[in-house]
């Protein structure tokens, strides 16, 4: 059964998902699904040892192992092919761990914020999300990507508007994403389309390889020009954010925490693959300086999105800035186009999917006692949950990037990227942007702490175990690869050099 | 004027394409804009079957009794000189569906829009945000 | 007699197109919903009908003209009773919208 | 236009104009499938959406400036970037020069080949687009039926299952009484009708192997079927004939039926959904085999799920109308 790994991986959330439907029974389906997300992650495990080197922290060793499966039998390019790098396999980690911790921490959220008789569907469409999810980063053909991408999206727009409970506003962030998204798979189709035409395939590695040989510059330019607005659209790049800090303020306490912490993220891995696989680092950087306006955008977003942050009165509205932002610091990362920059972006996708995953379970468990995520509610909750807030404070630092936390290691790769190329402004702007990450992070912390609870009478409880342990299990990872960076920044620093055709 | 020849049916699609687009991101109703997107997904399916065409060729479905040339191709039927490409079909086969499947997530949501807010007018769903 | 055949089939597939092309007009320039009706069942009887018994003509006995009697017949199922429950539905809710557009007719008659 | 009606309607006109295009263009299978689903499907979903909110829209009061320059420039980087394409038509475009004569030659070749085994080449179909549909790229086809599912499971979330009928019922007979007066041409006529359409849903559910059909044409067919039924009949007689639990079980046995194939075809030796190693010592001859055994199965399953998926999103749909 081991040379059928990678498609377990995928089949076994798919599979589980109509079971969810066939078992209806609430207590149940939770089991069930919670164990199904263990299992993906454990696949993951599995397959980053197969893929990663033997001599595990030894930065010199090649790369070479990637890992392809033939779906139905039929050789690439003419069937679908799954094909396993370390780039994919940190992704797939990513994932299916986020979604696992998310999912073990959702039964006493979910009761508080949706019907029980629908809890079964909610867990059937959490599955199907972390299924197109998975799928995105583990297939090698790009028509596939998109299917996996339009999986993923569906239910994430359906777990989105299970927020209506608490607010209708849900149900028009909803829709509002539901357009914006529906307008970015358009523009991949048609990407994909022209670049069928083009090449006359599908599978990435092969459009790789004969993009050289038919690429018309023109049609080959503008089917560039529409897969990177796409997938900007889906990874909520400024200024195509205007659907995520409504969806996210809004969704479900888990919901949020699982998309905020991986869809954007599985959005950046699409934007690495078609930059770096598909049309090469050449083209795209040095015939047309799209690393330039990469950066300008990535700088303009962390401050334009730092700074609407700090007017923020909804802490998780707030947050969903912040993660606008720091879509930004990745994204920067990758316009570097070096070896430093890209380990930035990828180390920080993990960095980020482990602070915002427990930022937003923080968020929820005080959602769950509060029954409110507003500031002016939150006075004096340092006090009264001060479990649930320590965890947040942690997080927040992570956030502004303070060291011993993984936010740092993130920073301070981006920081070299950009001295290693002389670009001290750069690097003096990824600093100052830290300051302003300060001071959302700050004006929590005050109110949280300092204030006086604005309803002394309302009894508040320290958040129950079955919810604090994930929220602590997500920040303690987040400090942990603060602290040892092998894991972490060394795949990450494959990665990149695998994407960059370095060997080191 | 060759040019033209070769390329007007990708810029009629084209044309078909932007009309679908300016529908989603210019009307405010939102049934509109799911109008505007069906649209704009039809014809961005249109190009993918412009595509596939084959000057010359037919459906590839082959007939019961087909024979086959010396290199192992099907021989097309009387008066075609080729078959048109399977794939972009099956793309967009697979395509359709998921825009039908977006489609009825987009409705239910505007359902639940209306019975929420009153309106499915987006300006007014917005002035409505504001006032809480 | 394949020359008689084709053009008997012609001339009933020209027929049809033209009874198309009348109904049609009539839907557009008919004054009220009732009547435009009657623009529509043209389309369906005269011009499907003699189009489908054109193609009859020249896909001769095959299993195609099988094909074409089982539209036509379908068609002959479909057509009236759509018709019916379009005009027993307009009588039933909208009296309303057929006066306005019998007022929106005399407008344009007016202004003619 | 400010009626929302015509604008629907007109939708489905366009969509259907789009179909005959598509089958000008050699694509009988998509423009089947777009005539059943963009003219047929969209349109009923959007109808019923307006029977929900209301039918005609007000003044557009925005500007419209920005917009048209976004799609202008959208438009024209679209039209450069045809400049290097191969023309409308040509043969010799790489898009039907690189993979295609392998597909239309049935040669395709397998791993198993590859590892020097001797197997069964191709999947000696006759119509190529099933066969690029289901085995080929047969994967996808399966995302293509979790779409379907996940779309069903977010309408059922986003409007509520079948909870919904049970207040529903209150006053459903006294909607259902006066209008059926009027509706005795309506019943025989569709009672005429069901049967056939049924016939027709199996016909094209089966024979996708010669011509064009498969599995998601027939599900929409086969729902249509009973959307009818249930605009003629009432919502309480269609309830009866598919009750909502019977119909959200097939929602997620159709999937089960495509997947579990290919769990089958991994058990059994072979990569996932990889067919050829479905063989059987049942009836040679008469029961498929091989590639065509696995191709029905997850038609099959791609038909059940569709067919339930759009029930229940009728249902949905339906079961949400304003008590007004």
């Amino acid at each position: 059964m081991e040379q059928h790994l990678p498609i377990l991986q995928i089949i076994v959330p798919l599979i589980a998902a109509p079971l969810c439907l066939l078992l209806r029974q609430r207590t149940l389906v939770l089991g069930f699904a919670i164990c199904v997300c263990w299992a993906t992650f454990a696949m993951a495990v599995m397959l980053l040892l197969r893929v990663a080197p033997a001599n595990g922290g030894d930065p010199g060793f090649p790369m070479a192992t990637v890992i392809t499966y033939q779906l139905g039998g039929w050789m690439a390019p003419w069937g679908i092919e799954y094909r396993i790098d370390i780039l994919s396999v940190f992704v797939l980690l990513i994932v299916s761990g986020i979604g696992a911790t998310v999912l073990t921490y959702a039964p006493l959220s979910l009761s508080r914020e949706i019907d029980r008789d629908q809890h079964y569907l909610f867990c059937a469409a959490y599955l199907l999300c972390l299924t197109g999810l998975l799928g995105i980063a583990i297939t090698g053909d790009l028509f596939n990507l998109f299917v996996f991408l339009e999986i993923s999206a569906l239910s994430s727009y359906a777990l989105i508007s299970l927020g209506a409970n608490q607010s209708r506003k849900a149900l028009t962030a909803a829709f509002q994403y539901l357009v914006m998204g529906t307008i970015g798979a358009t523009f991949i189709l048609i990407g994909i389309g022209l670049m069928y035409q083009m090449t006359g395939t599908l599978n990435m590695t092969d459009m790789a390889a004969r993009l050289d040989t038919f690429g018309g510059t023109r049609t080959v330019l503008v089917t560039f020009a529409f897969l990177t607005v796409g997938i900007s659209l889906k990874m909520a790049l400024f200024p195509l954010h205007l659907w995520l800090p409504g969806a996210y303020a809004y969704a479900p306490s888990v919901a949020t925490a699982f998309l905020a912490a991986t869809a954007t993220k599985v959005s950046v891995y699409i934007l690495l693959r078609f930059i770096f696989t598909l049309f090469k680092p050449q083209f795209a950087f040095e015939m047309l300086n799209f690393d330039l306006g990469l950066m300008a955008l990535a700088i303009l977003g962390i401050f334009a999105a730092s700074t609407i942050a700090i007017f923020q009165t909804n802490i998780k509205r707030m947050l969903a800035y912040s993660s606008v932002a720091q879509i930004g610091y990745m994204v920067l990362g990758i316009s570097f186009a070096t070896v430093t920059g890209l380990t930035a972006g990828i180390v920080h996708l993990l960095n980020h999917a482990l602070i915002k995953g427990g930022l937003f379970l923080a968020m929820g468990c005080i959602a769950l006692r509060l029954g409110s995520v507003e500031l002016e509610d939150m006075r004096g909750i340092g006090r009264r949950m001060p479990m649930t807030m320590f965890a947040w404070v942690l997080g927040g630092l992570g956030l502004v990037g303070v060291p011993v936390t993984a936010g740092f290691i993130s920073k301070w790769y981006l920081i070299s990227a950009a001295l290693e190329k002389g670009w001290w402004p750069v690097a003096a702007l990824v600093l100052l942007s830290s300051l302003l990450a300060l001071v959302y992070v700050w004006r929590v912390v005050e109110t949280a702490y300092f204030d006086s609870p604005a309803d002394p009478q309302l009894d508040v409880a320290e958040a129950p175990l079955a919810m604090l342990i994930p929220v602590y299990v997500l920040i303690g990872a987040s400090l942990f690869f603060g602290l040892s960076t092998s894991l972490s920044a060394n795949v990450a620093r494959y990665a990149a050099e695998m994407l960059l055709g370095v060997t080191s | 004027m060759n040019t033209v020849l070769g390329l007007y049916n990708y810029w009629i699609v084209i044309f078909l394409m932007m009309t679908g687009f300016y529908v989603v991101i210019a009307q405010g109703n939102l049934v509109k804009k799911v109008i505007g997107l069906n649209i704009f997904q039809i014809s961005v399916f249109l190009l993918y079957i412009t595509i596939g065409k084959v000057r010359g060729g037919t459906a590839p479905i082959l007939p019961e009794d087909v024979t086959y040339s010396p290199d192992g191709l099907p021989i097309p039927p009387q008066g075609f000189d080729g078959w048109s490409n399977p794939l972009p079909s099956v793309l967009i086969l697979t395509a359709i569906v998921v825009g039908v499947a977006t489609t009825a997530v987009a409705l239910a949501l505007i359902v639940r829009i209306g019975e929420a807010y009153g309106t499915i007018e987006e300006d007014e769903i917005l002035a409505l945000d504001l006032e809480e | 007699m394949a020359l008689m055949v084709d053009i008997v089939s012609w001339i009933c597939i020209v027929a049809g197109s033209f009874f198309a092309v009348v109904g049609g007009i009539g839907i557009v320039r008919l004054p009220d919903f009732y009547t435009r009706m009657h623009g529509g069942a043209i389309t369906d009887t005269m011009g499907a009908g003699l189009i489908l018994l054109g193609l009859m003509f020249q896909a001769g006995l095959t299993l195609v003209t099988v094909k074409l009697v089982m539209i036509l017949i379908f068609i002959f199922i479909t057509s009236p009773t759509s018709c019916h429950a379009l005009a027993s539905s307009a009588s039933i809710n909208s009296s309303a919208s057929i006066n306005k557009d019998r007022s929106s007719y005399s407008d344009r008659r007016d202004s003619d | 236009m400010r009626s929302l009606w015509a604008a629907v309607m007109l939708t489905g006109i366009y969509s259907f104009l789009g179909a005959s295009w598509m089958l000008i263009l050699d694509a009988p299978d998509v423009a089947f499938t777009e005539a059943a689903v963009g003219a047929g499907l969209s349109t009923v979903l959007m109808l019923s959406t307006l029977a929900l909110t209301g039918t005609t829209m007000k003044k557009q009061a925005t500007s419209t400036l920005l917009p048209l320059v976004v799609v202008s420039l959208t438009g024209l980087a679209l039209i450069y970037g045809t400049a290097d394409m191969p023309y409308f038509g040509d043969p010799t475009a790489p898009a039907h020069q690189h993979l295609m004569p392998e597909f239309m030659a049935d040669t395709v070749p397998s791993i198993h080949e590859a590892a020097g085994h001797h197997a069964e080449t191709g999947v000696g179909v006759d119509n190529v687009v099933t066969a690029v549909l289901a085995s080929y790229r047969g994967y996808d086809t399966l995302g293509e039926t979790v779409v379907i599912l996940t779309a069903g499971i977010g309408v059922l979330l986003i409007l509520g299952g079948e909870k919904r009928f049970s207040s529903f019922f209150a006053d459903l007979s006294l909607r259902d009484v006066p209008s059926m007066r009027h509706r005795a041409i309506l019943r025989v006529a569709t009672k005429l009708l069901i049967p056939y359409i049924l016939l027709f849903a199996l016909y094209v559910q089966f024979h996708g192997d010669y011509g064009p059909g498969g599995g998601f044409q027939a599900g929409v067919i086969f729902a249509a079927a009973l959307i009818l039924y249930g605009l003629v009949f009432g919502l309480r007689a269609t309830l009866k004939v598919a009750p909502p639990s019977v119909v959200e079980t097939l929602v997620a046995l159709g999937v089960l039926l495509y997947a579990g194939t290919g769990v089958a075809t991994m058990l059994l030796g072979g990569n996932f959904l990889d067919y050829s190693v479905l063989e059987h010592p049942l009836l040679p001859g008469v029961l498929p085999h091989g590639q065509h055994l696995g191709i029905l199965l997850v038609e099959l399953g791609v038909g059940i799920t569709v067919a339930a998926v759009m029930i229940t999103i009728f249902f949905a749909f339906v079961g949400r109308e304003h008590p007004r």
